[in-house]
């Protein structure tokens, strides 16, 4: 990467920056609408994951990164599902017959 | 295009006289390193089994008081000679978790994956060197840790190596320690993993591509991927139960919790099966760490001796990956007695019973790679065969642990303890074994005595059958493990004559080790060398003067086709070496 | 004393569920005993016909690649077949157990805590008193509320009686850490976590007087956590019944 | 002792492409990612088990969201820098180096020192790890895991400025006796800084605002 093409990133990362800071407050902003639960978790994590996407593809280059590390990144994931979701759906199995107090 | 630029400078370095401290102490060579790591594993092994010995004793004569080292032993542990129910389970807890940690881990991946894979794949050192270091050094840090928590008020952790949870949570102060040591142990995995994944994958000699990799990298590179995606977990885990146990939380404690009569000061609105499900996920895919390093091991010192090239070799790498990435998702057959519901159970009795495919198929593949050989029966090969149907029993009696209905009856019994010591004892060790005959003339430039190692191996083989497989019987007969005295059950006073047995056994594969650590020290001091390839083989590490310099090899070799080219048709001699030898 | 029904083999079977996991325990062990035989017939074999000796040398290619392609898909199909023909017919097997519970079921609480069993009967009306662990305490282990009156006529022993050739439902807790309750002459084991209540129900077929255990590592006392359990004939468990009941200080009608 | 000089400190590696350090540092990430992943679960598993009426917002529970959004922008901010401060060297400015990498370790130690404050301001009010959440008559384990999440991750933040503090007073020597090894640490500690970033974007809503 040389100087000029530097140069063009750095336009990038201010770009970036303000998108995380509206997006920052577009979070906080609709938390004060009070959403019923399930969908308030929806869109918090929705915009959670448009923010960690932008900081990862652009802040840590992974939008031009080699193959090796989005194969690395990948694999990962597939166990991060493993790890969120199955304890949940084993847990979730388990229902007492009849409420233990009444 | 290769950039070599940095290879030949180091050698006249290397002849720098470097102090006592540097050279052992604090060296970053993969070389030491490997060795530090193999001796001090094999020390905790035995620390290991001598707490075990204790234990056999209490199960076979229970009450008795244990000869000899009762009469050493303090007040907190043993009364009037005769072992204490507190002092049983702390043995048992710190037998499982120093075979496991401190011992099995250390030895498969820290000290053979340190010292051989480096050489065999014809590089300079590992990736990160201080890393390295570090990752030795935080071993024995969490180590220590372990053994002093024995002299913490309560004794050492006490619930099981497990440490299910709340019954941990609630423990003695021994647990923090365990608790403590533990994230020193998983660090330095983490390190380790990280360094051999990218010495891998980086560092590999020019030609050598991924299928010309021998099996036993292969081996290593999973089992490193396995160490760093699965440990995590534990460290989560680790981190909740010690805020359950300093600060006050609650993770694993559920509301209304009565403790002694007494009801709990504990807030609640935990989860016990949390702690599993966290422990869980990283512990079956560490016993894959367990014995993957064993098998490939087991591969190498199998094409040596059969003089031929290992059979399917590419579908026991195939089966290697799977194996890996399946064991991510079979954790809860460890827990289809908490209660989960029909769907989960039939999930992960399915994937068990996937994940036991390319078990058998890199079994198989071992065992036709027999065929058409010429097969010499040195030391190591003698202990490689036995892992063939030693692992085999290990094996296949997890099937019927992996399907819900049997392990309803099987479950947390001593069927277990023999399906799972099959595959780490008998197994493992046996592979462990294996690779230190084998690549002792590499690393000390001495052979190990031959006829000694005969008598250590067949002496093992059958004591580590009479211990192990009666345990088969005990579990079959009902017996629960980690009992402190089976007797109290019927069944276990039924099954008595099958414990006695394999105590015995016990000792006596003891008295087998002795002449192994005699040979182990008496052979370093022989005067006569070993040959510089004395099992003419053709991997790397065979390629480099014995021992090997500081930069291993004297200039980069050039690899030119597979690890296994064994009795080719047409070639000069039995064995065709992955590069050609450059001058020394 | 040693009694001769527990030996070094499966101990004597008296529930009507147990069959299925006798039998299931049978076929895996004859199937796995088959394949290590076979593997190991092969493995002599091979070791005595192609030991190195003079004039004996290794084929490099023994076994052509087109041939080794068929053994490995051979192999992979042989054992998909044993998952389908082992692992379905277990999962038939257990939804045989955890099915619909047959009419006119005993229930009855069984309560771990380090380290005894405690088990409650809801006594002659049928029905438990309002639990919770608020209520626990040395008058009431069980935790029954002392203000509700179905609970008046609970009681708890430290053993489990049932009757034979009845359906027991067993309502599983525990008060602190991890027990698991295990009957191996029932063929059952089931874990006892705090904070949640498990039923497991089975069924039995032969009187007789046998134990308890605990098989889930619980504390110190974990090896000695057992009880009596105690499979009444019909009217000797009536018998029992009223015989606790009376020990309520009860007047029968 | 004389460390052996290994390929591809410096240079990529001709089939992957990155060079040793950067595969390494992002193989940690990954090991991070599965930390926290099985943290976010246990979170998961722990507020579906207690049955949600008992789970409060971060707001319920007395959090102060301006100054978690406060914190958020300090940490974003410290991530721009960050890249800034790596751009410079790309360019050969180490004044501008110097000047955004001291600006990022900055940020990141304000950020702690909100969050110092932030828990002060908790124990005052007697909150503590082991309260649950005091207003609730039923418990939670909602303050059980905002410390300990919140913790793990300032541990991780600490972790990062005390290695950058080291690359700017002593580090920087190096950037006149080996350049390209220089601005490849100084990446690599950004990798690693825009993660400890990327994980607190999780936290702050999951733990100040759901
Ligand atoms: C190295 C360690 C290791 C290995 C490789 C395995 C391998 C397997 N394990 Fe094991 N297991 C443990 C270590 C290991 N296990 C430990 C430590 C525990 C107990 C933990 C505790 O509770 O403390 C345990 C517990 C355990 C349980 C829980 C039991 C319970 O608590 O109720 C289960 C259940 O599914 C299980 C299943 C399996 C299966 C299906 C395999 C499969 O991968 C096996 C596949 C292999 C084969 C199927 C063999 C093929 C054989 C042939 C082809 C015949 C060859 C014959 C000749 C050569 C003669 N294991
Ligand atoms: C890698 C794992 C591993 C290994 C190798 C072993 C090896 C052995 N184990 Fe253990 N064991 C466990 C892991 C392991 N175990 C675990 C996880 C548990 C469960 C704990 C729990 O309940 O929580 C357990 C439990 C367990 C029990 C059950 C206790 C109970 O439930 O109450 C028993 C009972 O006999 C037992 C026995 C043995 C024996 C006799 C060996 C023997 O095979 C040991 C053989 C060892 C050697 C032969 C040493 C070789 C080394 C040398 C000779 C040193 C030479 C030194 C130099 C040259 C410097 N083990
Ligand atoms: Cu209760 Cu073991
Ligand atoms: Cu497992």
């Amino acid at each position: 990467m040389d100087a000029a093409e530097v140069k063009a990133h750095v336009r990038v990362y201010v770009l970036v920056f303000s998108a995380l800071a509206v997006l920052t407050i577009v979070t906080v902003a609709i938390s004060y609408i009070h959403l019923p639960t399930p969908s308030a978790i929806a869109v918090a994590m929705a915009v959670a994951l448009v923010k960690a996407g932008l900081v990862a593809a652009f802040f840590m280059h992974l939008a031009s990164e080699r193959h090796i590390i989005h194969w690395v990144l990948i694999l990962c994931l597939a166990f991060f599902a493993f790890v969120m979701f199955l304890p949940l759906g084993t847990n979730l199995g388990i229902e007492p017959l009849w409420p233990l107090s009444r | 295009m290769r950039n070599t630029r940095h290879w030949g400078l180091t050698m006249s370095d290397s002849h720098d006289e470097l102090n006592f401290w540097r050279k052992y102490v604090f060296s970053t060579d993969h070389k030491t390193i490997g060795i530090q790591y193999g001796i001090t594993a094999l020390v905790f092994l035995f620390f290991g089994f001598s707490l075990m010995m204790m234990m056999r004793w209490q199960l076979a004569y229970p009450g008795q008081a244990i000869p000899i080292i009762g009469a050493l032993l303090g007040d907190t542990f043993v009364n009037r000679g005769a072992m204490l129910p507190e002092f049983y389970n702390q043995l048992g807890a710190m037998h499982g978790t120093i075979m496991v940690f401190m011992g099995i881990v250390p030895l498969a991946v820290g000290a053979f994956g340190n010292f051989v894979v480096p050489l065999q794949i014809g590089a300079a050192d590992m990736a990160f060197p201080r890393l390295n270091m570090m990752s030795y050094q935080a071993f024995v840090i969490g180590g220590v840790i372990m053994l002093l928590s024995f002299l913490a008020p309560g004794g050492a952790a006490s619930s099981g190596w497990t440490s299910y949870a709340p019954l941990s949570d609630i423990a003695t102060s021994g647990q923090t320690w365990w608790l403590i040591g533990m994230i020193f142990l998983i660090f330095s995995s983490l390190l380790g993993a990280i360094n051999f994944i990218v010495t891998i994958i980086h560092l590999r000699a020019e030609g050598m591509t991924f299928f010309r990799l021998p099996f036993f990298v292969w081996s290593q590179l999973v089992t490193a991927f396995l160490l760093l995606l699965a440990f995590p977990a534990l460290q989560a885990a680790a981190v909740f139960q010690l805020m359950d146990r300093l600060a006050g939380t609650s993770f694993f404690l559920p509301s209304g919790l009565v403790v002694g009569g007494e009801a709990s000061a504990a807030v609640g609105g935990g989860s016990p099966l949390l702690w599993q499900h966290l422990f869980w996920f990283l512990a079956h895919p560490e016993v894959y760490v367990l014995i993957l390093p064993g098998m490939g091991i087991v591969a190498e010192v199998i094409a040596i001796n059969t003089r031929k090239p290992l059979w399917g070799y590419r579908s026991m790498v195939y089966s290697l990956v799977f194996l890996g990435f399946m064991s991510f998702c079979v954790w809860a057959h460890h827990m289809f007695l908490t209660g989960m519901g029909t769907t989960m159970s039939t999930f992960f009795q399915i994937t068990t019973m996937i994940i036991s495919i390319p078990s058998v198929i890199i079994l198989s593949c071992l065992v036709i790679s027999l065929w058409g050989g010429s097969i010499r029966f040195p030391v190591p090969m003698l202990f490689a065969l036995a892992f063939l149907p030693m692992f085999g029993i290990g094996g296949l009696t997890g099937l019927p642990l992996g399907l819900a209905v049997p392990d309803v009856y099987l479950h947390d019994s001593y069927y277990v303890i023999g399906h799972f010591h099959y595959v780490v004892a008998p197994g493992t060790i046996f592979a462990m074994f294996a690779g230190i005959y084998h690549w002792y003339p590499k690393a000390t430039g001495r052979a190990m005595n031959e006829s000694l190692g005969k008598l250590h191996f067949w002496l093992s083989f059958i004591f580590m059958n009479g211990i192990f497989m009666p345990m088969m019987f005990e579990g079959m007969a009902g017996v629960s493990r980690r009992l402190f005295n089976p007797e109290v059950y019927n069944t276990g006073l039924g099954a008595h004559g099958l414990t006695v047995i394999s105590s015995w056994s016990a000792w006596c594969l003891a008295l087998s080790q002795l002449p192994f650590i005699y040979n182990f020290f008496a052979s370093m001091r022989k005067k006569e060398r070993a040959e510089e390839n004395p099992w003419q083989a053709t991997t790397l590490e065979w390629a480099t003067p014995t021992p090997p310099p500081h930069g291993n090899f004297p200039s980069p070799p050039v690899v030119e086709r597979g690890p296994y080219e064994y009795s080719v048709p047409g070639a000069a001699s039995d064995f065709s070496p992955q590069a050609v030898k450059q001058g020394v | 004393m040693k009694d001769p029904q527990y030996g070094w083999w499966l101990p004597p079977d008296v529930s009507t569920n147990g069959w299925v996991v006798d039998q299931l325990l049978a076929i895996i062990h004859w199937f796995m005993l088959a394949l290590f035989v076979g593997w190991g017939i092969f493995i002599i074999y091979c070791l005595l016909r192609f030991r190195a000796r003079e004039g004996h040398s290794a084929v490099y290619e023994p076994i052509k690649a087109a041939f080794s392609k068929w053994l490995e898909v051979g192999v992979a199909v042989a054992e998909g077949v044993v998952l389908v023909a082992l692992a379905m017919p277990a999962w038939a097997a257990i939804k045989n157990i955890t099915a619909e519970v047959p009419e006119n079921p005993v229930i009855i609480r069984a309560v771990a805590e380090q380290f005894k069993w405690l088990f409650h009967y809801s006594g002659k009306d049928g029905v438990f008193g309002a639990i919770g662990s608020e209520f626990i305490s040395t008058d009431s282990p069980a935790g029954v509320d002392p203000d509700d009156e179905a609970g008046y006529d609970d009681f708890w022993v430290y053993g489990l009686h049932i009757p034979v050739d009845r359906p027991v439902i067993t309502r599983l807790s525990s008060k602190d850490v991890i027990h698991s309750f295990k009957i191996p002459v029932m063929r059952l084991t089931q874990d006892a976590i705090p904070g949640l209540e498990i039923a497991v129900w089975y069924q039995a077929t032969d009187t007789g007087k046998f134990q308890v255990g605990c098989a889930q590592l619980c504390g110190l006392g974990h090896y000695e956590m057992k009880a009596d359990f105690v499979i009444h004939s019909p009217e000797g468990y009536q018998a029992w019944l009223d015989e606790e009941h009376a020990a309520l200080g009860f007047d029968d009608e | 002792m004389s460390a052996i000089d290994l390929p591809y400190q410096i240079e990529p590696h001709p089939v992957t492409g990155v060079t040793s350090g950067k595969l390494g540092i992002w193989l940690f990430l990954a090991s991070e990612v599965m930390l926290f992943g099985s943290l976010f679960s246990s979170y998961v598993l722990l507020r579906v088990g207690s049955g949600m009426e008992f789970w409060p917002s971060g707001v319920e529970a007395g959090l102060n969201v301006p100054i978690g959004t406060f914190n958020t922008m300090v940490l974003i901010g410290s991530s721009v820098t960050m890249v800034m401060s790596w751009a410079s060297l790309k360019m050969n400015k180490l004044g501008a180096f110097k000047g955004y990498f001291a600006t990022t370790i900055f940020l990141g130690a304000l950020f702690l020192v909100v969050k110092a404050f932030e828990y002060s301001d908790k124990f005052s009010h007697g909150v503590f790890p082991w309260v649950g959440w005091p207003e609730a008559g039923d418990p939670s384990t909602f303050y059980a895991l905002y410390f300990t999440l919140t913790g793990l991750h300032a541990l991780h933040v600490l972790l990062g400025i005390l290695p950058n503090l080291w690359l700017l007073v002593f580090g920087v020597a190096m950037w006149e006796t080996d350049r390209e090894r220089f601005t490849g640490r100084i990446e690599i500690a950004g990798l690693y800084w825009h993660f400890v970033d990327l994980v607190w974007i999780f936290l702050f809503p999951v733990l100040y605002l759901l």
